[in-house]
C-alpha cells in the first residue's frame, strides 16, 4: 500500500520560516482543529463534556482557552475550534464527536486553514497594515476575525506574538502580503 | 546662481544645499524649502499657465489650496501631473516641468485664447458647435480635448507601491497648528490614545509662519517644546505628511501619508503612500482657515498672492515674492504682511487698504478707502493700478502683490456627511454647523476662532469636551500666553471698476463677468452656478474661489451670501493618488489566489491554467508534440470515457451540516426532497431563489442521520452558505442544525470512466468493497485510502460515466493526485482540465453557470418536475407564477450542426429555418458549446421557445456579430448515454 | 461605517454583507390564503424608509451571525443592534 | 432665441447683453393640464416631449430644489444601448436614437460624443455572454463588435495586458455609445420646454396627492396646491418617499452610488471602458478629468454620500485596470441616490389611482435612458398607454412573473 505524504499549504515539505528586522513570521503546519458547534440548547452540556475532554474550559466569546497542549478558540454563538498538536490526533474530529455524542456538531478542519505565527517587536506595525484589527490592543488570549488582503482570517493573540489563519487555499496569496507588510515596516 | 530673493531668518537648512530643475533650468534650494519658495527665492515667478486663457500664472499661495503653480513632477513612469508647487518638499534632484504649455512657459500658442476671452466665455459651447452634426466627434471635440486638460500622465506602469493601514484612537487631532498642538496635549496629557496628523512636513502650521509670541518664545519654538512633550508620551502617535482626506460615517476617518514623496524615489520595500482608514472615537478639527482674494482687474498675474502666503514665505522659508511688494486688504491681517516684509529689509511700496479708517503703519504708505483696479505685467506683475479714497488713479511699483479678502474657515470635512455650514457676520465667512460628522468638533481658526489665544484656548477645549464624552476627565493645560488681537475687517469681494476680467477662480479661469453672465441666463442657484462656470471645480475644488462666487452672485441677485447658497465640500480633501486608495490590491494581487491541492503537481505537468472566481484550475495538460489545445482536450475527454480519467474538483464548495433537524432543513432548502434520503446516499439537489428562479445545483450526501454533506457550484459556494445562514437563523429559528463550511479541508478528485474502480480499487484500503452492489451508483461513504489516510468517497457523476468523487485531507492532496495516476499507469489515466470536464458536461446535458444564469427556472432546465409541490420550500411558490410557465418558455435542448463540419458558437441566437431575422423572431440563444469528439462534431446546448416540441427541427443559428449562421438540429441535450448506464455500471 | 455587534462590539460593516430589510424574515405560510400574494408582497415591496430602517446585515468574515440593525437611512446614524435569529424567534418564527 | 455660432459671436462683440435666461421662474398657476413633479433629466424631457411630440402647453414641472439637480447632475454621463433583453433594448435603442439627434432637437449642444463603450471579457464565459448581448443588440439595430485581445490592444494598449489577475481576452465594441455633458441635458430640456410654455417651478416641493373617488386630481406644495389634469411622478432617488404619499409600496430600494472624477489630464482615454473583473468602468470628460465609477455601497441609504470601502474597491480595479492610473490623482468623490429595482429594470405606469402615473426604477442607468424615458412618459400621460418600446415596464410584472432581470440576480436590488 502506498504511503501519501503530505506537503504544507505553501506547497513544500517543511514549514517556512522568514526572517525580519523585529519580525519572525512562521508557518505552523503541525496543529490539528476541530470545530465544535452546540445542537440547540446543549451549550451547557457541552461545556461539561469538553472540560471531561479537554480539561480545559470553553472560553468566552472572542475568547480562548489556552493549555500546555490543547487551545479552544471561540469562532462563533455556540461555537469553537479546538486546536491540538496534529501527530496523534489524525483522528481528532472522530474523538471529539465520541465525547460529545448529540449534544454538539463536530466537524473536521485541520486542512481548512493555513497558519503563520507573527513574533517580533514590529509585530503590530505589520499587523496595522495589514487588516482592521486593533492588535495592540487585543488581550492576550483574545481571537478575533479579520480581513487581511481579502481574505478572512482569525487573528489569535498569543502569549509573545500572534497566530493568523487564512484560508488553506489561498495560503500564498497570505504569505505574500505578511511578507509585504513586513519588507514595508521592518 | 544666487537667490536672490532669500531674506535672514526661517525654518531653512542654510547649511544643505539642494539641485533642482524647473522646466530643465538648474537652480539651488535648501531644505525645509518647498518648490514654490525655492523657486520664488531664484526670483522666478511664473509657474504656469491657467486652463482655459493659457494666461501666465505664479503662485498664488503657500498651501494645499494652491490654484495656479501646478507642475508635473520627476520624469518617466513616476512623472506625476498637476503637483503643487507648495506642498512640494524640496530635494536634492528634484524636476519640475511646467505644463498646459506649448512650446514652452513663456511663449505659449495656445495663449491666443486670451484673445478670443470675449468669445469663450461661461457656457459659449452649449451654444454653438451643433453643426453639422457629424462635426462634433471629429472636429470640434477633438480640439476642445486636445486643449483641455492640465498636465499629462506619463502612460507607463507606476513603479512605485501603496500601502494600507488602519488605526485606532480616542481622540484625532486634524492639524496641528496652536488649536491641534493644544488638543493633542490636553487629550496626551490625560493619557487618551491620540492620533495628531499634519498635512505639512513640519509641525505647528501657521505659528511658523507668523512673528508672534507664544509663551515669551517664537511660535515655532513653542510648537517645538509641545512636540517634544507629545513625542515623549506613549499614547500620542505623530503623523506628518499625512493629509486627512475624508470624514466617513461613524468616526472612520481617511489619511493619505506621503512617506517617499520628498526622495527621487521610494527606498526599496517601502511604500511611496500610506492611506491610513483612522477609527477614531472622536476627532478634533483644527485644520485652520484659507485666505481669500479680492477680485480686482488683471488680478491673475504672476506675483499676485494672498497677504498671508506672502508672510509664510518671508518668515518660515526666508523668502521674499519680489523686491517690491505691495499689500491690498480690507482687513489688519494686510498689514501683518507689510510689517514682517519691512522688518526682512523688503520694499513695501505700499498698503492699499479698502477700509477709510484703516489704521497706520509706521514706514508705509497706507492707501486708506482706495483699491487696486487694474496691474500691468505680462509674465510677472510689474504696477498695480489703485484708485484712492479721492478718486485719484495711481501706479504703484510692485513685483508682488499680497491680497487678503479675509479668512474662511476650513470647514471642508464637516461637510463630507452633507453638513451645511453656517454664516458668521463678524468674520464675513462660513463656519462649521448643520449636521456635522458625529464625534467631531472644530477649534480654532476651522471654527472661526481667529487669534492665536482663542486656538489655542478652543482646542484645549474641544478636547476636553470630546475626552468627557468619553467618560475620561482631562484638565485643560495652562494657556499660554499669544496674540488676540480683534478680528477687523470690512467685506470686500470684488473691485467693481474696470471693464476687463476679474478673475475668481483663476485656475478655471472664471471672472466676475462670467459670474454675471451666469445670473443673465438663470444659473442662480449656487449649484447651477457652480455647474455652468465651472467656478471651484478646478483641482483646487474652488478653496480660495468659491465664496468669492458666491459673494458676486448674493450681490446681482440682492439677497445675503447666506440666503444665496452655501459652499460645500466633497472628499477628498486634496486630490489623492489612486495608486494609494488602491494599495496592494492591484496587477497580479488584484484578488487573492486560491491554489487547488493539485496546484503543484499540475504545474509540473505543464497544464494550462484559467481563472475560476479567485480559483486556479487546470484547463488541460498538453503532451508532447499537442500544438492546439483542443488536442489535448479531446485526447482527455477520449481517454476517460474509454478507460479512465482523472480531475481535480476540489473547487466545488462543501458545507458540512449537521443537526437534529438536518434533513428538514435541506427540505426546505432544496426544491427536491431530502428528508427520505438513506444514510450513505448521495442526491443530485436544485436550489431556487425564493422567486422561484434555480441559482445553484448540487449534491447532498448523507454520511448520518444527522450529518449531510452539501456542495455546491464553485462560483457560489459563498452566497449558498450565507443563504443557508438565513434561512436558519432568521426563517427557521428553532431547526436544530448547525451549518460549517469545509470547502478548504478536502481536496477531491473526480476519477471517471469504465476504469475507474479498478483504479479506485489499489488505493482504497481492502476492508472496503467498492463493487456495484456493495456501493452503487449515488452511495456515499467515510473510508480509508492508501494505508489507513481518512477519505471520503463519492459515487456521482458528472462526465455521465462511472465515476467516483474521492477526497482526502487537503495536506494529502497533492500525494494522492500522484498516486492515483500512479495507479492509474496501467490503464492509461489521464488528468483531465477544465474543458473536457465542460465537453463532457455538455455531452450528458448537464447544465453549469451558462444556464444557470440567474434567469432560468427548473422548468427551462427541463427539471421542472423536481420541484416538489408537496413541501414548503424556498422558491416553489413564486415558480408557480404565470410568466415562468408560459407554454411557449425556454428548454433546454441540444443542438447539432446539419453539416457535422460546422461549428456552433455559445450566445448565438436561434431563428426558424425560414422567415425573417429579428429581436421579434428570436427564439432563444446557445449557451455552451463543444466539440464533442465521441460524436465528431459540433454540439451545444440552448435555451429554445418551446424546446421541448421542437425536437428534429432545423434552426438557423445565427451570429451576425461574427457574420456566421450555421443550420443545426434540435436534438435531446443528452447527447452521450441518455439512459445513463455506464454510470451505473 | 461601524455595527456595533451585540456579541463582538464595534464591527467595519466592511466584515458584513447587506441583504434588505428585516422583514424579510417575515416569510409568508406557503399553504395560506393568496400565497403567491403575499410572496409577491414579501419579496417584491419595500417601505424603503427614509429614517429609521430595520435591515440585515451578515457578519460574513466573522462570526457568521446574522443581525438586526436599525439605521437612519437619512443620517446613517445606527440605534440598534441585534442578533436577528432573537429577533426572529421573538416575532414567531420557529420551525 | 436659437442658438449658434455666429449668434456666439455677435453676442461677443455687443457685450453679451443679449443673451436671456434659459428658463423662467413662474409662479405656478392654479391649474395645468399636466403636472410633472420631479425637475430632473426625466422629468424635464417629459415636460418637454409633451409639449413638442404631443402638442400640450399648459404643463408644469415643480422641483423641490433647482433643476437638474439629482441624478442628471451627479451621473457619470454614459449614454449606450447595449442591453440584453427584450424588455430592455428596444428601449434604449430608442432612447441612443434620441440623443443622437438631440441637440439638434432643442438647440443647445450637450456635448453628445459617440466615442465608443469597450465592455471587457476576461472568461470564456464572459466571452459566450458577449457573443449573446452583442448578437441581441444587433437583431434590434443597436451596433457591436466583439475584439479579441489584441483588438483591446489596439484601442487602448496601455490597460493590463501582462501583468493581470485576470486576462483580458476581448471586448464588446459598441460604437454609438459615448458620453454626454450631463448638466447640459437638463439645461438643454429645460429651456426647450419653457420656450414652448412649460413653467418649470423651482423651490417647490410636493407634499401630498389630493385624491378623490380613486382619481387624482392634483398636487399639494410647499407653493399650495397646484390641481391638474394628469400628474407624473419622475423623482429617481425619492420615488419611494413621494409615491407614499399616494399610500403606495413600490419594489424597490434607495441606495448611494459614488462616482468620481480626476484631477483634469491631456488626452487619456478615447472612449468608455468597463473592466470585466472587477468593479470599474471610466471615461475621460471633454475638461480632462477622469469621470470613473464602480459599484453601490450596498445599503439603503438618502444621504448622497457613500464610504471609503466601495471607493477603495473602485481604485483597486482602476489601478489594476490601467497600471498608469496609480499616479493619477482623485480629485472628487460624489453620491447619489439610486432607485434600486427589484429586477434591476424601471417602471414606466399607470398606477390604480386614475391620472397618476409613474417612472422610476432606473438603478442606475437612468442618465442614458433620460430621452426615451421622457418620450414614453410623455406618451403615457398623454395616451394612457404605454409607448411600444416600453411595455415591459410594468408594475405588475413581478406579481405575473415578467421580471427583466439583465443581471441575474432576483429580487435583491443591491446586486442589480
Amino acid at each position: 500500500m502506498l504511503k501519501l505524504k503530505s506537503i504544507t499549504p505553501l506547497g513544500a515539505d517543511e514549514a517556512r520560516v522568514d526572517r525580519f528586522t523585529g519580525l519572525t513570521i512562521t508557518e505552523v503546519t503541525e496543529r490539528a482543529l476541530v470545530s465544535l458547534t452546540a445542537r440547540n440548547d446543549q451549550a451547557d452540556a457541552i461545556r461539561d463534556k469538553a472540560r471531561g475532554l479537554l480539561g480545559i474550559d470553553l472560553p468566552d466569546i472572542g475568547d480562548s482557552a489556552m493549555g500546555n497542549i490543547r487551545s479552544v478558540f471561540w469562532i462563533g454563538p455556540e461555537s469553537w475550534m479546538i486546536d491540538m498538536p496534529y501527530s496523534g490526533n489524525e483522528y481528532l474530529a472522530r474523538q471529539v464527536k465520541q465525547a460529545m455524542g448529540d449534544s454538539a456538531s463536530v466537524v473536521e478542519q485541520t486542512d481548512g486553514w493555513c497558519r503563520f505565527d507573527l513574533e517580533g517587536a514590529t509585530m503590530n506595525s505589520v499587523l496595522e497594515r495589514l487588516c482592521n484589527a486593533d492588535s495592540a490592543n487585543l488581550a492576550e488570549r483574545a481571537v478575533t476575525r479579520t480581513q487581511i488582503h481579502h481574505l478572512g482570517c482569525f487573528l489569535w493573540r498569543q502569549k509573545d506574538g500572534f497566530a493568523v489563519f487564512g484560508p488553506r487555499s489561498s495560503a500564498a496569496s497570505l504569505h505574500h502580503a505578511l511578507l509585504q507588510a513586513a519588507q514595508s515596516v521592518c | 546662481m544666487t537667490q536672490k530673493n532669500r531674506v535672514n531668518g526661517g525654518l531653512i537648512d542654510r547649511s544643505s544645499r539642494v539641485n533642482f530643475q524647473f522646466d530643465g533650468k538648474t537652480y539651488q534650494g535648501h531644505n525645509g524649502d518647498t518648490l514654490a519658495s525655492a523657486l520664488l527665492a531664484n526670483d522666478v515667478r511664473l509657474m504656469g499657465r491657467s486652463f482655459k486663457y493659457h494666461r501666465p500664472r505664479g503662485v498664488m499661495t503657500a498651501g494645499s489650496e494652491e490654484p495656479n503653480a501646478l507642475m508635473k513632477l520627476r520624469t518617466g513612469a513616476r512623472q506625476e501631473p498637476n503637483s503643487r508647487a507648495t506642498v512640494t518638499e524640496l530635494f536634492d534632484g528634484l524636476e519640475a516641468r511646467s505644463q498646459n504649455r506649448f512650446p514652452s512657459l513663456k511663449f505659449d500658442f495656445m495663449g491666443i485664447n486670451d484673445r478670443f476671452s470675449n468669445f469663450l466665455t461661461a457656457g459659449f459651447y452649449y451654444k454653438t458647435f451643433m453643426w453639422p452634426r457629424a462635426f462634433w466627434e471629429k472636429l470640434y471635440e477633438p480640439v476642445i480635448r486636445k486643449a483641455a486638460g492640465l498636465g499629462s500622465i506619463s502612460f507607463e506602469d507606476d513603479p512605485d507601491s501603496y500601502d494600507k493601514g488602519f488605526l485606532h484612537c480616542d481622540l484625532l487631532v486634524i492639524g496641528s497648528g496652536p488649536a491641534g498642538l493644544m488638543a493633542a496635549l490636553t487629550a496626551g496629557r490625560a493619557g487618551a490614545r491620540v492620533i495628531l496628523a499634519e498635512e505639512d512636513f513640519i509641525t505647528g502650521g501657521r505659528l511658523n509662519t507668523e512673528t508672534y509670541a507664544v509663551a515669551g518664545m517664537s511660535g515655532s519654538d513653542w510648537a517645538r517644546s509641545v512636540m517634544a512633550e507629545l513625542e515623549s508620551l506613549e499614547s500620542v502617535r505623530i503623523l506628518t505628511r499625512t493629509t486627512v482626506v475624508g470624514a466617513f460615517d461613524h468616526g472612520i476617518y481617511g489619511a493619505v501619508e506621503r512617506v517617499s514623496d520628498h526622495m527621487l524615489a521610494p527606498e526599496s520595500g517601502k511604500p511611496r503612500q500610506i492611506l491610513w482608514r483612522i477609527y477614531s472615537k472622536r476627532a478634533v478639527l483644527a485644520a485652520g482657515a484659507t485666505e481669500r482674494p479680492i477680485a480686482f482687474e488683471n488680478n491673475d498675474r504672476p506675483g499676485v498672492m494672498m497677504a498671508g502666503a506672502v508672510r509664510a514665505y518671508v518668515n518660515r522659508w526666508a523668502v521674499t515674492p519680489h523686491q517690491q511688494v505691495a499689500v491690498f486688504t480690507n482687513n489688519d491681517d494686510g498689514h501683518r504682511t507689510a510689517a514682517d516684509l519691512i522688518a526682512e529689509g523688503v520694499d513695501v511700496t505700499g498698503v492699499i487698504d479698502v477700509r477709510p479708517d484703516a489704521p497706520s503703519l509706521a514706514g508705509i504708505e497706507v492707501f486708506a478707502g482706495a483699491r487696486v483696479v487694474n496691474s500691468k505685467g505680462l509674465l510677472g506683475l510689474k504696477s498695480v493700478q489703485i484708485r484712492l479714497a479721492n478718486g485719484e488713479i495711481r501706479d504703484l511699483t510692485c513685483g508682488a502683490l499680497g491680497v487678503s479678502g479675509g479668512w474662511n474657515p476650513n470647514v471642508h470635512l464637516t461637510c463630507h456627511q452633507r453638513g451645511r455650514p453656517v454664516w458668521n457676520d463678524a468674520i464675513a465667512a462660513f463656519v462649521p454647523g448643520g449636521e456635522m460628522p458625529a464625534g467631531l468638533t472644530v477649534a480654532g481658526a476651522a471654527n472661526g476662532h481667529l487669534s492665536t489665544a482663542q486656538a489655542l484656548q478652543t482646542g484645549a477645549e474641544a478636547a476636553v469636551s470630546a475626552l468627557t464624552g468619553l467618560g475620561v476627565s482631562a484638565a485643560a493645560p495652562d494657556l499660554p500666553e499669544a496674540e488676540d488681537a480683534p478680528n477687523s475687517l470690512t467685506p470686500f469681494w470684488y473691485v467693481k471698476e474696470g471693464k476687463g476680467r476679474a478673475w475668481i477662480d483663476p485656475q478655471n479661469d472664471v471672472t466676475v463677468k462670467d459670474i454675471k453672465l451666469a445670473h443673465q441666463e438663470n444659473f442662480r442657484s449656487v449649484e447651477h452656478l457652480k455647474r455652468y462656470t465651472t467656478l471651484g471645480m478646478a483641482t483646487d475644488q474652488g478653496k480660495t474661489s468659491n465664496m468669492g462666487g458666491l459673494a458676486v452672485m448674493a450681490e446681482l441677485t440682492g439677497k445675503s451670501i447666506p440666503e444665496t447658497g452655501t459652499t460645500i465640500f466633497r472628499p477628498p480633501y486634496t486630490p489623492v493618488a489612486m495608486g494609494a486608495l488602491a494599495g496592494r490590491s492591484i496587477g497580479k494581487n488584484f484578488h487573492p489566489t486560491r491554489e487547488t491541492p493539485s496546484h503543484k503537481w499540475a504545474v509540473e505537468q505543464g497544464a494550462e491554467f484559467v481563472e475560476v472566481g479567485n480559483w486556479l484550475r487546470a484547463q488541460w495538460f498538453p503532451q508532447p508534440g499537442e500544438t492546439h489545445w483542443r488536442q489535448s482536450v479531446d485526447r482527455e475527454v477520449l481517454q476517460t470515457r474509454k478507460s479512465v480519467g482523472i480531475c481535480d474538483v476540489t473547487t466545488l464548495g462543501k458545507i458540512d451540516v449537521q443537526g437534529a433537524d438536518a434533513a428538514e432543513f435541506l427540505n426546505k432548502i432544496y426544491a427536491n426532497g431530502f428528508a427520505k434520503l438513506p444514510v450513505g446516499k448521495v442526491r443530485y439537489g436544485l436550489m431556487l431563489r425564493e422567486d422561484g428562479i434555480a441559482y445553484d445545483d448540487g449534491t447532498a450526501a448523507r454520511l448520518a442521520e444527522d450529518h449531510f454533506v452539501v456542495t455546491t457550484t464553485t462560483a457560489n459556494a459563498v452566497l449558498v452558505y450565507r443563504n443557508m445562514e438565513f434561512a436558519r437563523q432568521c426563517l427557521w429559528p428553532d431547526l436544530d442544525v448547525q451549518l460549517i463550511s469545509t470547502t478548504e479541508a478536502w481536496a477531491q478528485y473526480a476519477v471517471a470512466g469504465p476504469k475507474s474502480r479498478k483504479l479506485l480499487q489499489k488505493l482504497v484500503d481492502p476492508e472496503f468493497d467498492l463493487s456495484n452492489d456493495a456501493f452503487p451508483f449515488m452511495a456515499c461513504g467515510e473510508i480509508t485510502v492508501c494505508g489507513g489516510v481518512r477519505a471520503r468517497l463519492f459515487r456521482i457523476s458528472f462526465s455521465g460515466e462511472l465515476a467516483y468523487e474521492v477526497a482526502v485531507p487537503t495536506r494529502y492532496g497533492d500525494a494522492m493526485i500522484r498516486a492515483l495516476m500512479e495507479a492509474g499507469e496501467e490503464f492509461d489515466a489521464v488528468p483531465y482540465g477544465t474543458e473536457a470536464l465542460g465537453v463532457m458536461r455538455i455531452e450528458k446535458g448537464h447544465a453549469a453557470g451558462n444556464e444557470l444564469n440567474g434567469t432560468t427556472t427548473a422548468l427551462n432546465l427541463g427539471l421542472g418536475r423536481m420541484v416538489s409541490k408537496k413541501k414548503d420550500c424556498i422558491g416553489n411558490v413564486l415558480s408557480e407564477r404565470e410568466g415562468l410557465n408560459a407554454t411557449d418558455a425556454l428548454r433546454l435542448v441540444g443542438l447539432r450542426p446539419v453539416d457535422s463540419k460546422e461549428v456552433i458558437p455559445a450566445g448565438a441566437h436561434l431563428m426558424n429555418a425560414d422567415g425573417s431575422v429579428s429581436a421579434k423572431t428570436d427564439l432563444g440563444y446557445v449557451t455552451s458549446a463543444a466539440y464533442s469528439p465521441i460524436l465528431g462534431c459540433s454540439i451545444a446546448l440552448a435555451f429554445l421557445k418551446g424546446g421541448g416540441d421542437r425536437m428534429g427541427d432545423v434552426l438557423r443559428v445565427i451570429n451576425p456579430l461574427e457574420g456566421q449562421e450555421v443550420r443545426a438540429e434540435v436534438v435531446s441535450a443528452h447527447f452521450v448515454d441518455p439512459e445513463g448506464e455506464r454510470l451505473r455500471a | 461605517m461601524i455595527i456595533n455587534h451585540p456579541l463582538l462590539g464595534p464591527r467595519d460593516a466592511q466584515e458584513f454583507t447587506y441583504l434588505g430589510d428585516a422583514s424579510l424574515i417575515h416569510r409568508p405560510d406557503w399553504q395560506g390564503e393568496d400565497a403567491s400574494g403575499q410572496f409577491h408582497d414579501y419579496l417584491y415591496l419595500r417601505d424603503n424608509l427614509a429614517g429609521q430602517h430595520r435591515e440585515l446585515w451578515f457578519h460574513e468574515v466573522g462570526d457568521r451571525s446574522w443581525l438586526v440593525v436599525t439605521r437612519n437611512t437619512l443620517t446613517h446614524e445606527i440605534t440598534n443592534v441585534e442578533l436577528a435569529r432573537d429577533v426572529a424567534r421573538r416575532e414567531g418564527r420557529g420551525k | 432665441m436659437r442658438y449658434s455660432g455666429i449668434r456666439v459671436i455677435k453676442e461677443a462683440l455687443s457685450g453679451h447683453k443679449g443673451w436671456g435666461p434659459l428658463w423662467r421662474d413662474p409662479e405656478p398657476k392654479p391649474h395645468y393640464d399636466f403636472v410633472i413633479i420631479g425637475g430632473g433629466g426625466h422629468g424635464l424631457a417629459t415636460a418637454y416631449y409633451l409639449a413638442r411630440e404631443f402638442g400640450e402647453s399648459r404643463i408644469a414641472v415643480l422641483e423641490r430644489g433647482w433643476i437638474g439637480g439629482g441624478n442628471v447632475g451627479r451621473n457619470t454621463t454614459i449614454i449606450r444601448s447595449n442591453y440584453l433583453l427584450d424588455g430592455n433594448e428596444p428601449f434604449y435603442e430608442f432612447s441612443l436614437k434620441l440623443w443622437e439627434r438631440l441637440e439638434q432637437d432643442f438647440n443647445y449642444n450637450a456635448m453628445v460624443s459617440q466615442r465608443g463603450i469597450l465592455n471587457l471579457v476576461h472568461t470564456d464565459a464572459q466571452r459566450d455572454a458577449a457573443r449573446r448581448r452583442g448578437n441581441a443588440m444587433i437583431l434590434n439595430g443597436s451596433d457591436a463588435e466583439l475584439l479579441d485581445t489584441e483588438g483591446v490592444r489596439k484601442l487602448y494598449p496601455f490597460l493590463n495586458f501582462d501583468n493581470a489577475r485576470f486576462p483580458i481576452k476581448g471586448g464588446l465594441l459598441h460604437r454609438r455609445g459615448g458620453t454626454v455633458r450631463h448638466d447640459a441635458v437638463a439645461w438643454g430640456y429645460a429651456r426647450g420646454a419653457d420656450q414652448r410654455g412649460v413653467d418649470i417651478i423651482q423651490n417647490c416641493e410636493a407634499t401630498g396627492f389630493k385624491v378623490e373617488d380613486g382619481k387624482c386630481l392634483g398636487v399639494e406644495t410647499t407653493r399650495g396646491f397646484i390641481g391638474a389634469g394628469k400628474v407624473g411622478v419622475s423623482v429617481a432617488g425619492s420615488s419611494s418617499r413621494v409615491m407614499a404619499l399616494a399610500g403606495m409600496r413600490l419594489p424597490m430600494e434607495s441606495h448611494v452610488l459614488q462616482a468620481f472624477v480626476s484631477e483634469g489630464l491631456k488626452p487619456v482615454l478615447p472612449g468608455v471602458i468597463t473592466y470585466g473583473a472587477g468593479h470599474f468602468y471610466c471615461s475621460q470628460s471633454d475638461k480632462g478629468g477622469l469621470v470613473f465609477g464602480g459599484d453601490i455601497d450596498g445599503y439603503n441609504s438618502y444621504a448622497q454620500r457613500g464610504n471609503l470601502p466601495v471607493i477603495e474597491d473602485v481604485a483597486e480595479g482602476g489601478v489594476s485596470l490601467i497600471p498608469a492610473l496609480g499616479r493619477v490623482r482623485l480629485l472628487r468623490a460624489w453620491g447619489g441616490i439610486m432607485d434600486m429595482s427589484m429586477d434591476g429594470s424601471p417602471i414606466i405606469d399607470n398606477t390604480h389611482i386614475e391620472g397618476l402615473s409613474f417612472n422610476g426604477g432606473w438603478c442606475y442607468g437612468g442618465f442614458k435612458a433620460t430621452p426615451a424615458a421622457g418620450w414614453c412618459f410623455a406618451h403615457l400621460l398623454k395616451t394612457g398607454q404605454p409607448h411600444e418600446t416600453a411595455t415591459a415596464y410594468r408594475f405588475d410584472r413581478f406579481r405575473r412573473g415578467y421580471m427583466i432581470d439583465e443581471k441575474g440576480q432576483g429580487a435583491q436590488p443591491n446586486l442589480h
